[in-house]
């Protein structure tokens, strides 16, 4: 089937980056962008969350972050051993890794849209919910208990960042007003959702493009880590998604998440918490490497063997 | 013409993502005021366009006596400098009213 | 029945405020929000003007001026008594309180269609109308009829400024073109107005919650004013509209307009004519207490007076 | 009939800046709001093109491009015979008139549509096609081949220019995905088209009448050039139109195209090739008079002629 | 190499509502060119975040005779420092071309 | 307290348009790190106010060796002061660290 066009304005930026065009958006229209983005997510989840709310969700989300936790652990034995990177480097790329990406997300729920998959539609909660835990066990995984970490001040930071504040605001009002009273807010946070996508995208394009530079002087090893490692914890999303029994979509919507990298929340929460970690390096590969693997190959081949393992 | 006082103009660029916790430090080792700009730069951390999120720069400027000027400079030399991106410099400069600054 | 959900949005910015999370819109996408929304207003305004527009219109826009000048001249004595506010404040709290809150104004004109009352459509015509007379008693009160104040800049200052101007041009164009010509703008104008509207009360939210730290300082007084006096305000713009035979709908907007208070053009003006006033006085008052007191409490309030004394 | 109104829009504007009133939207936005314009005109040519290109469009961009040569060469003499203007001001300005306003484009666009004449609907990529030749004819009249310009350079300058990327990138979209998949996309690059062009007229309104300043000092010549040279090749765009066999639609476009003169990508390019020619002479001319007139007056004069012209 | 001449840079920190004013002062006193940069600060008047309407400064810079920079300075605090926020401070700098400034 | 030493600020002020080639003219001539703010201003070019494409102005200062700024700052001169906006002026600051600068 034809390729999502959102995913053609991601190529056109990261095209244009690649030819050092200047196509950038100012600053303040991408954030507001990302903005809209993260409060449409939130909207709508909430809207639905409240809808479909059950006690088994509870349940859901305790293995979601579960996973969060699980998913940075194994990371870091591999990028200590294998990459031979220093212990904060290690950490701070396990963080990423373990936490997720919201434009990967609303890429898979896009793909799944336009094929007419469904999926359970609250799953905004989990961008949420996995938001945080990678990050924390990435700074325990460098700094271990006793550091003289700020924990109060590091929690503000991670609990009152801007995407989990987002997310969580937008469930929340979602949940609170419900989709009948949100319907006159439809063609800003609903209609627009899938053009402020693409718009989003490219400039991702052009930021991806000029993360691949960095690339080179990492090495191979971040380059191989990078898109196989996305492989395994997509593995590691199915296999939880469907002991959670969520419908293929959802599986696909989980095993994405599980792949895809932070690059907003964590790479700022890291450079106060490990300030001596190299954020080229995990911004490199998040960002230059993981995000378009996994919105132009990652997410077809997540939701094939979601498809497969739920038909059996 | 009222007369003038000479005072120090400390001027710090660094990550944007660091002005909440460098202007904590100017409020406790006793900065009455600053100014703050958005900026770009490049310098030894490579280039900071402030294009997105976490990659542009902040040029903060502090009035103040030299002596201040001069511990705030060597604090954040200590602190941030081996982690950070951050330059700073001091000049002098004249004021009309000696006890503001 | 459930609260409008946009109030949710300006809950959300508050409470996100309080928090003192960093959820600040970039300030061009402030600016451009409220340029939309004060357009959109404006256009709508227009476009029904010229459908309804009478004799009788002339009448009751004279009215309202009148009472743009009438409630600064009683908030004065108030302010200067009860308050002991020296002159230039009290002038100036007198002159936000008289002026009017377009946000206020939207956020009445989306509670009535959210509940299906319909109100005279043109009432945009009275923002315009409000804006500046209460301004120019607040500068006579402070500075009487022989101050130096140059009145020609004054004059460019008030009638220029960017919310008459934008109201007033969006008016001009919406009567010149028509409703039917207009048609292909209203995904921008029309559909996307309660979205926007949205966005703009999660940031004013952000504000207010900026604006509570210095009410501390004010002492009760300015806290019990900013209360109750658009409560009496209310009291004035219902018994006005009942006077000129507006629907309930349109007594309940003109309440609001009497009791809302400027946050916007005021304080710009003010800063100018009457240097020496408080600005964050004024405000604390009108933007941390008086705005979210009208649109989570008074507007409903106004309404159900307007209705009961509409039905009997 | 009734004029369009986004031309209300540009008038409001150019009223507002003549009054000096500050009602300017902040840079980012108007960089978004033509960003926005650019992409959208280009993602709807792309779709047509995929659906009508046809080996006869080949000899038609050839032939268009063609008019794009010889335009500024039929104006270079006249600006230095009749308007005694140095060389590089003759060449800069030659070129600004050989080039199109995108802005100009799309008012031609909504023009049509709201009196629901039909246009080949694939001419966006003519827009492309006219932006760059006329700047390097502007180039060699002034410094000829010999001179020590890094063309190389220029290159990147002229075709990685936002306009050129932008409106190229959109027709390369629209063509691979086509208007089925880009569907879910249209409230943002489609329906919202008309009041973002509202909003940028405005826009350009204001800078318009900031450009009318420096007119006064350039002499009469330079007005009766940026009225009269339009009306010329205007007559040209139809001439090429009526023979390439255009729609009478496809006539006025291209007429209106050939009649416009670039007040973005020339300007930029002039700059750095032929930094002395004076800018402010040839911004006053094609921004100041020459798109007010278009889009206030030679849009239906076009339309008429081609009309005519097409019924015979 | 040319010759460097000496002449004083004024910059001056206020609202930014107060931009027009203060950029008429300084063309009547005879300023021939300035630049202005949006920026925030905190100061004796709170915090100035810039996030809306009137809550930003301006940072206005004027390369002139040291002469003129007093006055200017002068003027500044006679006309503008008891009601509004505002600090300026004045360097020594060199210019290529002491004629233009 | 470490000890301060002596370099020269340059200050830039130039149409944004020129951006890239100034910046590339000053890495060809051997500056380290520079800092780039966008302003608008006014000047013998009229006023550039930064409110469209190609209108505003761009502010770049560079610390570096009084010997470096004076040769970048005559570079300037000769390429493009006869056809552009643009000022400069050098000031005298101390900084940390020498070999950085
Ligand atoms: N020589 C310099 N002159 C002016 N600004 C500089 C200089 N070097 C660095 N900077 C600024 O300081 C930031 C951090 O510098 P660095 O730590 O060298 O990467 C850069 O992004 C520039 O904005
Ligand atoms: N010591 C200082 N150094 C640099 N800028 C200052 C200083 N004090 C105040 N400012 C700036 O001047 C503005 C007004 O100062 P103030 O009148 O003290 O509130 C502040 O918002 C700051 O931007
Ligand atoms: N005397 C001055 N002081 C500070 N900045 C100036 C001065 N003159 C000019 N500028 C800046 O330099 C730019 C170009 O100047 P000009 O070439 O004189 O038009 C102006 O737009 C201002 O931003
Ligand atoms: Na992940
Ligand atoms: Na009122
Ligand atoms: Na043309």
């Amino acid at each position: 089937m034809a390729i999502d066009p959102v995913v053609y304005f991601f190529g056109f930026g990261l095209i244009a980056g690649l030819l050092r065009a200047d196509l950038r958006l100012p600053g303040p229209v991408y954030d507001a962008l990302s903005f809209l983005l993260l409060l449409s997510i939130g909207l709508k989840g909430g809207v639905e969350l409240a809808r479909h709310g059950s006690s088994e969700l509870l349940l859901q989300s305790v293995a979601v972050v579960g996973m969060g936790v699980l998913l940075p652990l194994l990371a870091f034995p591999v990028l200590r051993g294998l990459g031979r990177l220093d212990r904060s480097d290690a950490a701070s790329i396990a963080a990423h890794y373990g936490s997720v990406s919201v434009g990967t997300f609303a890429v898979a729920v896009s793909w799944l849209a336009s094929r007419g998959i469904a999926h359970e539609p609250y799953l905004a909660l989990f961008v949420v919910l996995l938001e945080v835990p990678a990050i924390i066990v990435g700074i325990l995984l460098a700094r271990g208990w006793q550091s003289d970490l700020d924990w109060r001040d590091m929690g503000r930071e991670l609990f009152l960042g801007r995407s989990v504040l987002l997310l969580g605001g937008g469930l929340m009002i979602g949940a609170l007003a419900g989709g009948e009273a949100l319907a006159p807010l439809e063609p800003v946070f609903v209609d627009a959702f899938k053009g402020v996508l693409a718009l989003f995208l490219l400039e991702m394009g052009l930021i991806a493009a000029a993360r691949l530079g960095p690339l080179r002087q990492h090495g191979l090893f971040i380059v191989v880590f990078a898109v196989l490692w996305p492989l395994f914890s997509a593995g590691v999303g199915i296999l939880l998604g469907h002991l959670l029994g969520l419908s293929p979509g959802g599986v696909t919507i989980l095993a994405t998440l599980a792949a895809s990298a932070s690059y907003i929340a964590v790479p700022a929460a890291m450079r106060i918490a490990l300030p001596n970690a190299n954020p080229s390096l995990s911004l490199a590969a998040s960002l230059g490497l993981t995000f378009p693997f996994n919105i132009l190959f990652g997410i077809p081949l997540y939701a094939e063997f979601a498809q497969r393992l739920g038909g059996s | 013409m009222s007369p003038l006082h000479t005072r120090c103009l400390l001027t710090i660029v660094c990550e944007a993502l660091l002005e909440p916790r460098v202007e904590a430090d100017l409020t406790r080792l006793g900065a009455q005021g600053w100014t703050a700009t958005p900026v770009r730069g490049r310098g030894d951390h490579g280039s900071r366009e402030g294009h997105w999120e976490n990659d542009g720069n902040v040029r903060l400027e502090v009035v103040c006596s030299h002596e201040l000027a001069e511990r705030i400079a060597t604090h954040l030399h200590e602190r941030y400098y081996s982690n950070y991106a951050m330059v700073c410099w001091l000049a002098e400069v004249k004021v009309l009213r000696p006890e503001k600054f």
